[in-house]
């Protein structure tokens, strides 16, 4: 595609590009649009070389350049109040944003989406997914300290759906644990609409000192560019450009770019290389490289600091001599990463890397000057201005249409499915028997989450917990959750939803919400019903963190995720990190003790559309999804701080998919201690009846056991919090069973039977 | 034992970190010369019987359809040894 | 009394190791895979994690590095030395210990609480537990199926050398059930699961007192101290 | 490009989970007469010029001593490519 037979050495120059003004480009097959060819043009004054033309569609993609999102995402910005800054060290827009956390501490998060490699190779993609999350939060200057994992799968049954599960669970299993990163969270979903559409989101947490922050920004001219880590090949060119930001066709994935491979050794060994150059102090600047390699690298860090720079490209080192200019500048070859080194620092540098067997080599350097020039041995291939190709990409404001479907499908509620009273508790076996809220160990028992030794908690509870600070105990907690049924119903109010989840998620903790991540996971942006979905959900979340006092520190977007004409729901996943000033006081997810009382907080509304109930049980999606009330919610979680900070509760588990009956069943499997329920109060209360009792998804609900000599202060807490409380029941540790009364004594043993062997049945 | 073995190795043109890391462990014990490193795998499926023609036909396709993952690796031989 | 921790490229949990050894007692001292120098020190932990990425065999390369060839010297002389998971590996490719480790049975990487036996209490590493103790610490491994020819499996048995089984689920498919093993002497002991990672209250196992509350892993390191006053 | 391939299998004595889940799969997709699969290794190791008798020795001796592991797997071949 990129021969040139006319220069003896084969490559497209920049003299060339102005002597031959009107070569034929291959900007097409490069997934560029006519207009953005003439406005490559039009910056340059001429055509691009190839070399330009490779670098600006690769940047220009949707995956690097946000061109669809990015007039919505500006709103995570704009609505932030100085206050939910307080904690914010570095917001939006570098490699992952940076959360102050006290004692001088601060942690760094982000969630990122991997999801069209893992479905052409799951293994390789999924893994390579947690290879580039990581190097994010390396790059700014922290230590990785722990990963999460947010899946979507198609229809359990489906024997492609086998070959994804499998590829990506080793996947993910093989490079984190490798890596010694304890995986403390996830999500796993199966559902037909993700069927050629799996989502891979892979979140790390770094944790760093304040003044060992580092910035991806070349700002000092004379600095010394610098490529180290694994050597450029093959792999993966082109991949972010073509294969995240388009369409699969129905047959299929029909473009099948060289796969990226995984090395997490080489990776182990440049994270340690890297902790270790930033403690000496020779690194200036730093950018790992992920999706469009060197063209990403060099161009944002010389964006980043308003400065330019001169790059000799044959100084890369490379495991195949043949690669061309263009397919070094467009190379996604794993654990790399690119450095900015002061000149009298190189020694030192060089001293570090030598001790690791990191091999590196120099290419340039950084120059008082608005132009990044970057040469081929004695010929100038890119001349050009990095904000152009780094920042200043094209911006689309997409058509938006109200779906044609949505009116039908928020008229078809569930109220007509029928409510069998007398079936609930085989309903209730049923549910959790069913892939979505059965046992996930099948996944996680593949995943090492002790390593480091400082995970505090970890699947199954609700949060994931890690100690940061060895001292004093100081950690933090952090959940991810996304409904797409919900959001597909409502994408404003599923964003909402999803936030509230994760919120909540991390308050049964112990810890305090203190800052979002997020990963959006959307069709084709091309299809204005999916835009009005995007539109929606990105209003939704950023109002909802306005009012929750939150601020997302950072994210990705990922379009595309469609087959044909089908796309996957709206599937906005939220991560929510919180901070606890001792890990000691974290509150795991089932009781432990006998006989402490049992009590669900918040209110049962009959919310039974876009249910566990209504999909799982009855094949329903219709009508809305269960309303949000954030003041709830944030009461809820100061209660819950209150309360632990004070050891009052024993055991805390958020009320979420498959209701309260799930959660009942779910906090009694922890540790293997039953309970004896009653309702009738509750539906009383609540004028609910068993159904919606048992299986209604009302948010801001959490059940909590507390032991009996704190029952009167946890009652009067509650009281003086308006936060509504009922005693539903006591736990019980001689009757190995979950006994509801008027419904039905589940025998533990025979829950646990039912829960466990699913997956494992599958897979 | 009659048997067909087929051999599988990583694709060209993509990181096969287990052959680098080897290398440089042949590199670092003396042995300069070598170049690099390529690991795949040998796969012997057995019968208790005589190979047939049909069977090397199917031992062909499962190599290329169940045994190798044609993302990533080359069926690069399947013989036969009677 | 001073214990090293060999740290090689693509060791996990070196620092682990380190934090047990403090816990029990000892000073831990951190050694580097390149250097021979084993800085006089009294014991040795080889970690667990993935050294040099597990590529060719589990070990395999680790067991070649110049701090591991004084460590099979000094063993063979009578240093305590405790190979953890990866660890056990590099004593098993360094032939300080006999057989190999494959990939589990179930093909799978593995973490779980694993309840084990204590066969052998008269280790350097274990003298501090009772024979047949129950004791419940982490396993996490990919490549932790025990094998061995059968006259070499006969032999372990017969000379006492398997020093923990593992109890109610075998995680791998060793043979015998072998979680790990001993030399002659007593002062080489390996074994697959890490008890590093249940040596402090609130981020070990899960018990039945509390959450994450298993320490069982402590004795280990206090053997070998105590190991080390006697002799 | 001048290679020597080693090639090495587990002992034939001792277990190979990998090879019987593989097996298992086969006989699962209809292959019956399969009596049993074994997995071991095809290494190559490249050479940048002609392979030469002393490489071929040193080959044999790191296939023995360091490729392969004694205990568990044994070297069925070592050939050369040139
Ligand atoms: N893919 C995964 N990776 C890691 N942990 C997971 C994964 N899937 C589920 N989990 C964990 O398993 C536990 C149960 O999951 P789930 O039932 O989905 O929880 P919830 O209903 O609270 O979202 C949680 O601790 C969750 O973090
Ligand atoms: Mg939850």
């Amino acid at each position: 595609m990129f021969k040139n037979k006319n220069q003896p050495s084969g490559v497209d120059t920049v003299e060339n590009a102005k002597s031959e003004p009107d070569k034929d480009q291959p900007w097409k097959e490069l997934g560029l649009k006519q207009d953005e060819y003439e406005s490559i043009k039009e910056i340059l004054g001429r055509r691009p070389t190839s070399s330009e033309l490779a670098m600006y569609s690769v940047m220009w993609s949707e995956h690097c350049s946000y061109k669809s999102s990015k007039i919505y995402l500006r709103q995570f910005g704009e609505k932030v109040t100085p206050e939910m800054k307080k904690h914010l060290m570095v917001g939006m827009g570098e490699n992952a944003g940076v959360v102050d956390i006290g004692e001088g501490l601060a942690v760094t998060f982000k969630v990122e989406s991997h999801n069209h490699p893992s479905y052409i190779e799951p293994f390789q993609g999924a893994a390579t997914g947690v290879g580039g999350i990581v190097r994010d939060i390396l790059s700014m200057g922290a230590r990785p300290v722990a990963v999460m994992d947010q899946l979507r799968f198609g229809a359990p049954q489906d024997p492609d759906t086998t070959r994804v599960v499998h590829g990506v669970v080793d996947g993910i299993s093989f490079y984190g644990n490798c890596l010694g990163l304890p995986n403390i969270g996830g999500e796993t979903v199966f559902d037909k609409v993700y069927q050629g559409n799996p989502l891979v989101n892979a979140l790390s947490i770094g944790a760093l000192k304040h003044e060992d922050l580092q910035l991806a920004k070349a700002t000092n001219p004379g600095d010394l560019v610098i490529l180290f880590g694994a050597r450029t090949g093959a792999d993966g060119i082109g991949g972010v450009s073509v294969l995240a930001s388009e369409t699969f066709g129905d047959e299929g994935p029909t473009k099948r770019p060289a796969v990226q491979v995984g090395d997490p050794f080489a990776e182990k060994v440049l994270i340690e290389c890297c902790l270790e150059l930033f403690h000496a102090g020779v690194v200036a600047g730093i950018q790992d490289l992920g999706g469009a390699g060197i063209s990403c690298a060099t161009s944002e860090l010389a964006s980043n600091g308003g400065k330019g720079m001169k790059i000799q490209l044959k100084n890369v080192l490379l495991r195949d001599e043949s690669l061309t200019p263009e397919e070094i500048l467009m190379s996604e070859s794993q654990e790399r990463m690119c450095a900015v080194v002061p000149k009298k620092k190189l020694k030192d540098f060089e001293k570090i890397v030598n001790k690791w067997e990191v091999e590196y080599s120099v290419l340039g350097e950084v120059i008082d000057e608005d132009r990044l020039y970057i040469d081929w041995g004695h010929e100038e291939i890119v001349n050009v201005p990095p904000r152009t190709v780094a920042h200043d990409g094209p911006v689309y404001d997409r058509p938006v249409e109200y779906p044609k479907y949505q009116d039908a499908l928020n008229a078809d509620s569930s109220s007509k499915l029928k409510r069998a009273e007398t079936e609930a508790a085989a309903q209730l076996m049923e549910l959790i028997s069913s892939p979505n809220h059965a046992d996930k160990s099948w996944i996680t028992n593949q995943y090492d989450k002790y390593v480091m030794g400082n995970t505090a908690l970890a699947m199954p509870d609700d949060g994931g917990m890690m100690r940061i600070s060895e001292e004093t105990g100081l950690g933090v907690a952090l959940a991810t959750d996304a409904n797409g049924k919900y959001c597909y119903l409502d994408p404003y109010e599923g964003a909402r939803q999803a936030l509230a989840e994760a919120y909540r998620n991390v308050a049964v903790t112990g810890a305090a919400p203190r800052a979002v991540t997020n990963c959006l996971n959307f069709g084709s942006p091309e299809n204005p019903e999916v835009m009005w979905q995007f539109k929606q959900a990105t209003a939704g979340l950023a109002d909802a963190c306005q009012e929750l006092g939150i601020p997302v520190t950072g994210g990705n977007v990922s379009f595309y995720n469609q087959t044909g004409e089908t796309a996957i729901y709206p599937t906005p996943v939220v991560g929510v990190l919180g901070v606890i000033d001792d890990v000691a006081r974290r509150v795991p997810s089932g009781w432990q003790d006998d006989g402490n009382n049992i009590y669900l907080l918040g209110t049962t509304y009959d919310e039974l559309d876009g249910s566990a109930w209504a999909k799982d049980l009855h094949n329903h999606l219709g009508g809305r999804p269960p309303k949000v009330d954030l003041q709830k919610e944030k009461e809820l979680a100061s209660l819950l701080y209150g309360a632990t900070q004070q050891g009052l509760i024993e055991a805390a588990h958020d009320v979420s998919e498959g209701g309260l009956g799930i959660a009942i069943l779910e906090a009694s499997l922890r540790f293997n201690v039953g309970a004896r329920i009653w309702l009738t109060e509750l539906m009383e209360r609540d004028g609910v009846n068993l159904t919606a009792a048992l299986f209604s998804e009302s948010q801001s609900r959490v059940i909590v056991s507390v032991g009996r000599e704190d029952d009167v202060k946890f009652q009067a807490l509650c009281e003086a919090r308006g936060v509504p409380v009922l005693r539903i029941g006591v736990t019980d540790k001689e009757n190995q069973a979950v006994d509801i009364q008027g419904v039905a004594k589940l025998d533990l043993a025979a829950i646990r039977g039912a829960w466990a062997g699913v997956l494992p049945g599958l897979y | 034992m009659p048997k067909i073995i087929v051999e599988i190795m990583p694709k060209q043109d993509l990181l096969d970190p287990q052959g680098k890391a080897v290398a440089n462990a042949l590199v670092r014990g003396g042995n300069k010369d070598i170049s690099g490193v390529r690991i795949g795998k040998r796969i012997e499926l057995h019968f208790d019987r005589e190979v047939t023609e049909k069977d090397i036909e199917e031992a062909k396709k499962q190599a290329k359809e169940f045994l190798s993952n044609d993302v990533i690796e080359d069926v690069v031989a399947v013989t036969v040894e009677n | 009394m001073r214990i090293g921790v060999i740290t090689y490229p693509g060791t996990l949990d070196d620092r682990d190791a380190q934090r047990a050894i403090r816990l029990a007692g000892g000073t831990p001292v951190p050694l580097w895979h390149a250097d021979d120098d084993l800085k006089k020190v009294d014991a040795v932990v080889l970690p667990g994690g993935f050294s040099y990425g597990d590529y060719l065999r589990c070990g395999a390369i680790a067991a070649k590095a110049p701090a591991t060839k004084e460590v099979i010297k000094k063993a063979q002389q009578g240093l305590p030395v405790l190979g953890i998971c990866n660890g056990f590996q590099v004593l098993v490719e360094s032939h300080l210990l006999p057989g190999g480790l494959i990939r589990n049975e179930h093909q799978h990487f593995i973490c779980r609480d694993q309840k084990l036996r204590v066969e052998n209490n008269q280790t350097d590493w274990t003298n501090l537990f009772e024979k047949d103790e129950e004791i419940i610490i982490p396993l996490k491994n990919g490549e932790g199926g025990y094998i061995a020819t059968d006259d070499t499996i006969k032999m372990l048995e017969e000379e006492n050398r398997v020093v923990f089984r593992y109890l109610e689920l075998n995680p791998n498919g060793s043979m015998n059930d072998i979680a790990g093993l001993t030399n002659e002497r007593g002062n080489v002991v390996g074994l697959m699961p890490h008890p590093e990672h249940a040596v402090e209250p609130g981020f070990g196992p899960d018990t039945a007192v509390a959450t994450r509350s298993g320490i069982d892993g402590l004795k280990f390191f206090q053997s070998a101290l105590k190991a080390l006053v006697n002799s």
